[in-house]
């Protein structure tokens, strides 16, 4: 059993210690979003979940062995001046995926449009209710009559 | 000039909303003015893409954004693909936007006074964002195209009364929970098949013959998951009624009509060509009598909800939520007729909530009721506006010349084909429900008593304050109605011509 | 209670479902996992400095390759900017609110002041460095925007929202806003004029100094410059309204 | 990419955004929240994500966190959850 156990952890947790964890972190977003009370809450409950999906973009984009997505000088250099041919200069192993870093820049953008839109009703449920608790606020409405 | 046609569509509207927020809300009648020839000149060229399509052999049409050719059979760039579905459900949502628009005017200037440059921005960057969905190849292009859609509507539905920011809130929570299952469903793709051309990844899908992996069916279920929270099929409907009902007027008059579409067409879009249909309706069949039943359930219960509401834009919006249950269901029915009338259903549903939504704000407008009260003894004092809303509703219904009867028709003859006899109940009974619903207002509207406007004022947040006298109805506010009610007749008229372009746009299952 | 066990019901089901992927994923890093050795991928890091000059990947492939992805994202924030004012901006109509009493903002004390006069100018030269030098090194128009805008919002923190509206006003902001997205956009319509497709840039090469790539590689930082304006105005309007209520009164 | 790193700020991560939901005090709250921005900045620069390391230490550690505690400031402090 213990032996079992041990070669589970080193097979798929491991491995992809990543992919556990943003599984995990997008759990926690998600559960604060849907059970939480506060709305402040409920908004970086979302903050998490988003962030957990870009973790698990850039995940992809990582390679053993890698660096930045970024010529070196030289290299530059050397195809652009020097016209050697750039698959001669660069090896592809040693840069990371570039294309999950790009669709996370706008991800990362689209997020915080979404965050500060949520903000601004946030105060503007506050100006109406003077709460914040999504509770507090249906009663409100349930007392206040109509539908 | 012709092959700019897809991006124009995009851009003229782009181009309008900045301008209206340049020009600013003192100069607000030059901004209505901005919206409505960008969303003209955006209509026009949608018909002319139209027609380009049908003078081209391929019968798709593609845009290489940037000139990026494809590299060894894979698309580095982002392309748009047109296809005479797409090029269709385009004309619809613009067109849509600008009878909209035209509608707007007299709304605007009571309700939104110094805001009334943002509205008009907004409006045509939703229409920006619909028009980019229905066109782009890209499947991570989508997820941006949808948030723009998600963020423009948040923001104008909140520009309501107090109840409107709270239904704005929830339906921001409930919204980015089913983009980002969307992004995430993309992701698992992408770590698949390495690439986000949506052509691109059904070839990989083909040639790896990685149908039967596990990511990607969880990939499938969570971009499905994703769609249906942002179309509002039945149990992840909850957002849906409270945002549109208590959006202002003359948001929720185009917000009805073309989001649940858009993502309907955008569920067609990832079943058929994404994934394919062999992959859907072959190894899914378990899963897709799943979703028949659950459309089953949305249509039953959206019928009765409905049936149940005595506020007028309440039952129209669970209304909507039944049809989208039409859709749904058809797209799984697994034949060309069922996936002909869902499709066809887009632009028929499209007009007619159109039709409906446009005749319900004159009315709450003029009466100052948002109740069915509002209608006893309308056809003696608003006839016009009477016989717009009578269009929408037997359409509704499902009575021959209007489309709602030709759409159901394809819908049931689909049911009938695969043998799915509940799902031919379940539309056979949401018929029978809409008639008891539009006849008990029709009733109303011809015998019952025509009460003085204000003899009951409702103690409302604002958003019916009666602005135009008893009298008559601005022409600005009609003739809208009027191309609606209109529509709705022609679609299903030339209901032939549109249903043999769809089926020649559907690939083979 | 009933809300809580639900959420839990939903957050257990989906973390089963979403681990059940993993076991299938390729390991963590591999690189030969189909993402990265992909073609899409490997034209990416190979041939971009041949077809733009540009050394760093992620801003070619961002303002070029995905180009029309990165012009909508400029949009998303201009969505959330007027959206926010459209939402929470009180123009002082309403009788319910009673101003303020006479009481100056003029910020924090002179310390604070002193050392924020003598940061922003620095920040502001890192912000346009940021945004010219994209091309090179991590940075692009998006970063150095939103340095832009933090300067403007350090500004509001330290010397009062009038100093900073002083610099910034709304019309000014707005317009600021409207104008980057305008360079954005026209100059992929530039593109359509000289005979290429939207955002080809390369059809611009008889107007710009250099080669094909080298066109692409201006037109890289003159769309990069767009996306700055429009995210330096609206991260200072998105700011200032969240801070006074919409009034735009009073900061924190 | 060092392994060793990847682990420890990703258990770090998870506290962070475990306590940012726990506090009561809101403001606390959108500080730890702040923190957890700059660890996921962190792992990005570990993992070669530079300009997204970069966004994300301007986005989400710093307009973010400003814009939230503007509106904790703008409306309550104290939540019951």
């Amino acid at each position: 059993m213990e032996f079992l156990a041990a070669g589970f952890i080193e097979d798929h947790i491991v491995p992809k210690f990543n992919y556990w964890i943003y599984v995990i972190l997008m759990m926690i977003g998600l559960y604060a979003m849907i059970t939480k009370n506060n709305l402040i809450k409920k908004l970086i409950g979302m903050a998490v979940f988003q962030t957990a999906i870009i973790l698990f973009y850039v995940s992809i984009g990582v390679k053993e062995e890698s660096g930045i997505p970024i010529l070196s000088h030289g290299q530059h250099h050397a195809i652009v001046d020097e016209g050697r041919p750039s698959e001669e200069v660069i090896t592809k192993e040693k840069f990371a995926n570039p294309l999950p870093h790009v669709l996370m820049l706008t991800a990362i953008v689209v997020g915080v449009s979404t965050l500060g839109l949520a903000l601004a009703i946030t105060q503007r449920i506050y100006i109406s209710f003077n709460t914040l608790e999504e509770d507090e606020i249906l009663d409100q409405l349930r007392r206040g009559g109509h539908d | 000039m012709t092959e700019h046609y897809p991006v124009l569509i995009l851009l003229v509207p782009l181009f309008g909303a900045l301008l209206a927020t340049l020009l600013g809300s003192e100069r607000q009648v030059a901004c209505w003015f901005t919206a409505l020839i960008a969303l003209g000149g955006s209509s026009i060229l949608a018909i002319g893409n139209i027609c380009a399509l049908l003078a081209s052999a391929e019968g798709e049409l593609r845009y290489r954004m940037g000139g990026w050719n494809e590299n060894s059979g894979y698309e580095v760039g982002i392309e748009l693909r047109i296809d005479m579905l797409a090029a269709l459900v385009v004309a619809a949502v613009v067109i849509v936007g600008f009878i909209n628009t035209i509608f707007a005017k007299t709304r605007v200037t009571g309700e939104m006074r110094e805001k009334a440059a943002f509205f008009y921005a907004l409006n045509q960057l939703l229409i920006v964002g619909l028009c980019g969905i229905v066109m782009t190849n890209d499947a991570f292009n989508l997820y941006v195209l949808i948030e723009i859609t998600s963020l423009t509507s948040y923001a104008l539905i909140a520009m309501g009364n107090r109840r409107a920011a709270l239904s704005s809130f929830n339906y921001i929570i409930m919204g980015t929970i089913g983009a980002s299952f969307y992004l995430l469903g993309v992701g698992y793709l992408y770590i698949k098949t390495g690439t986000l051309n949506i052509d691109d990844i059904h070839t990989v899908l083909q040639s790896g013959n990685l149908w039967g992996d596990t990511s990607i069916t969880i990939a499938f279920i969570l971009i499905m998951l994703g769609l249906w929270t942002k179309m509002a099929l039945f149990p992840l409907h909850g957002w849906l009624p409270n945002a549109y009902s208590y959006a202002p007027g003359v948001v929720g008059s185009f917000m009805a009509p073309l989001m649940t579409k858009v993502m309907v067409y955008v569920m067609l879009r990832i079943m058929l060509w994404l994934f394919g249909g062999e992959y859907i309706y072959s190894s899914g069949l378990v899963w897709g009598e799943l979703v028949i039943w659950m459309s089953i359930i949305a249509i039953v219960a959206g019928s009765f909800l409905a049936l149940a509401r005595t506020d007028i834009k309440k039952m129209l919006t669970y209304l909507i939520v039944a049809e989208v249950g039409y859709m749904v269901g058809g797209a799984w029915l697994a034949n060309g007729a069922g996936l002909a009338g869902s499709m066809y259903h887009i632009l028929s549903d499209a007009a007619m909530t159109f039709c409906l939504f446009l005749a319900a704000a004159i009315v709450i407008l003029r009466t100052g009721d948002h109740r069915l009260t509002a209608f006893n003894g309308l056809f003696r004092s608003m006839p016009l506006t009477m016989i717009g809303f009578t269009v929408g509703g037997l359409s509704m219904i499902g009575l021959p010349p209007t489309c709602g009867f030709f759409s159901k028709w394809y819908l049931i003859s689909g049911g009938i084909e695969a043998g799915h006899w509940s799902y031919v109940a379940a539309l056979l009974f949401s018929s029978l429900v809409n008639a008891v619903i539009f006849f008990r207002i029709f009733e109303r509207a011809y015998f019952g008593n025509l009460k003085g406007v204000a003899d009951e004022q409702l103690p409302d947040d604002g958003d019916c304050a009666p602005l135009l006298t008893l009298e008559r109805v601005p022409f600005s506010m009609l003739i809208p109605l009027f191309i609606a009610g209109a529509s709705v007749l022609l679609v299903g008229i030339y209901n032939n011509t549109l249903v043999s372009w769809l089926k020649a746009a559907m690939p083979p299952l | 209670m009933t809300m809580k066990f639900f959420g839990f019901v939903a957050v257990v089901v989906v973390g089963i479902l979403l681990l059940a992927a993993t076991g299938d994923f390729p390991e963590w890093g591999d690189p030969h996992s189909p993402a990265s050795e992909g073609q899409v991928s490997s034209f990416y890091i190979e041939r971009t400095v041949n077809e733009t000059k540009v050394p760093n990947m992620v801003t070619a492939v961002l303002a070029d390759f995905r180009g029309y992805d990165t012009m909508f994202e400029t949009v998303v924030i201009f969505i959330a900017g007027i959206g926010i004012i459209a939402v929470l901006r009180n123009f002082g109509d309403g009788a319910a609110h009673v101003p303020d009493p006479p009481e100056p903002d003029e910020g924090s004390d002179l310390i604070v002041r002193s050392t924020c006069r003598l940061v922003v100018p620095l920040i502001q030269l890192f912000a346009l460095y940021v945004v010219a030098h994209g091309h090179h090194s991590p940075g692009g128009g998006f970063q150095g925007g939103v340095m832009l805008g933090a300067s403007y919002i350090l500004l509001a923190l330290a010397c009062g929202l009038p100093a900073a509206k002083r610099r910034m006003g709304e019309r000014k902001a707005i317009t600021l806003a409207a104008s980057g997205i305008i360079i954005y956009a026209g100059w992929g319509v530039a593109c359509m004029f000289c005979g290429g497709n939207f955002l080809d840039y390369a059809s611009l090469d008889p107007l710009l100094p250099g080669d094909k790539a080298m066109a692409r590689s201006h037109s890289m930082l003159v769309v990069e410059i767009g996306v700055a304006f429009t995210v330096t105005a609206i991260m200072f309007a998105i700011y200032s309204n969240l801070s006074t209520r919409g009034r735009l009164e009073k900061g924190l | 990419m060092i392994w060793q790193f990847d682990i420890i700020i990703l258990v770090f991560m998870v506290v962070a955004a475990i306590i940012a939901l726990r506090v009561k005090d809101l403001l606390g709250a959108t500080l730890v929240f702040g923190i957890y921005s700059f660890l996921i900045c962190l792992l990005w620069a570990e993992m070669g994500a530079v300009d997204v390391a970069f966004t994300e230490a301007a986005v989400g550690a710093g307009v973010s966190t400003v814009i939230m505690i503007a509106t904790v400031f703008a409306t309550a402090r104290r939540s019951r959850d």
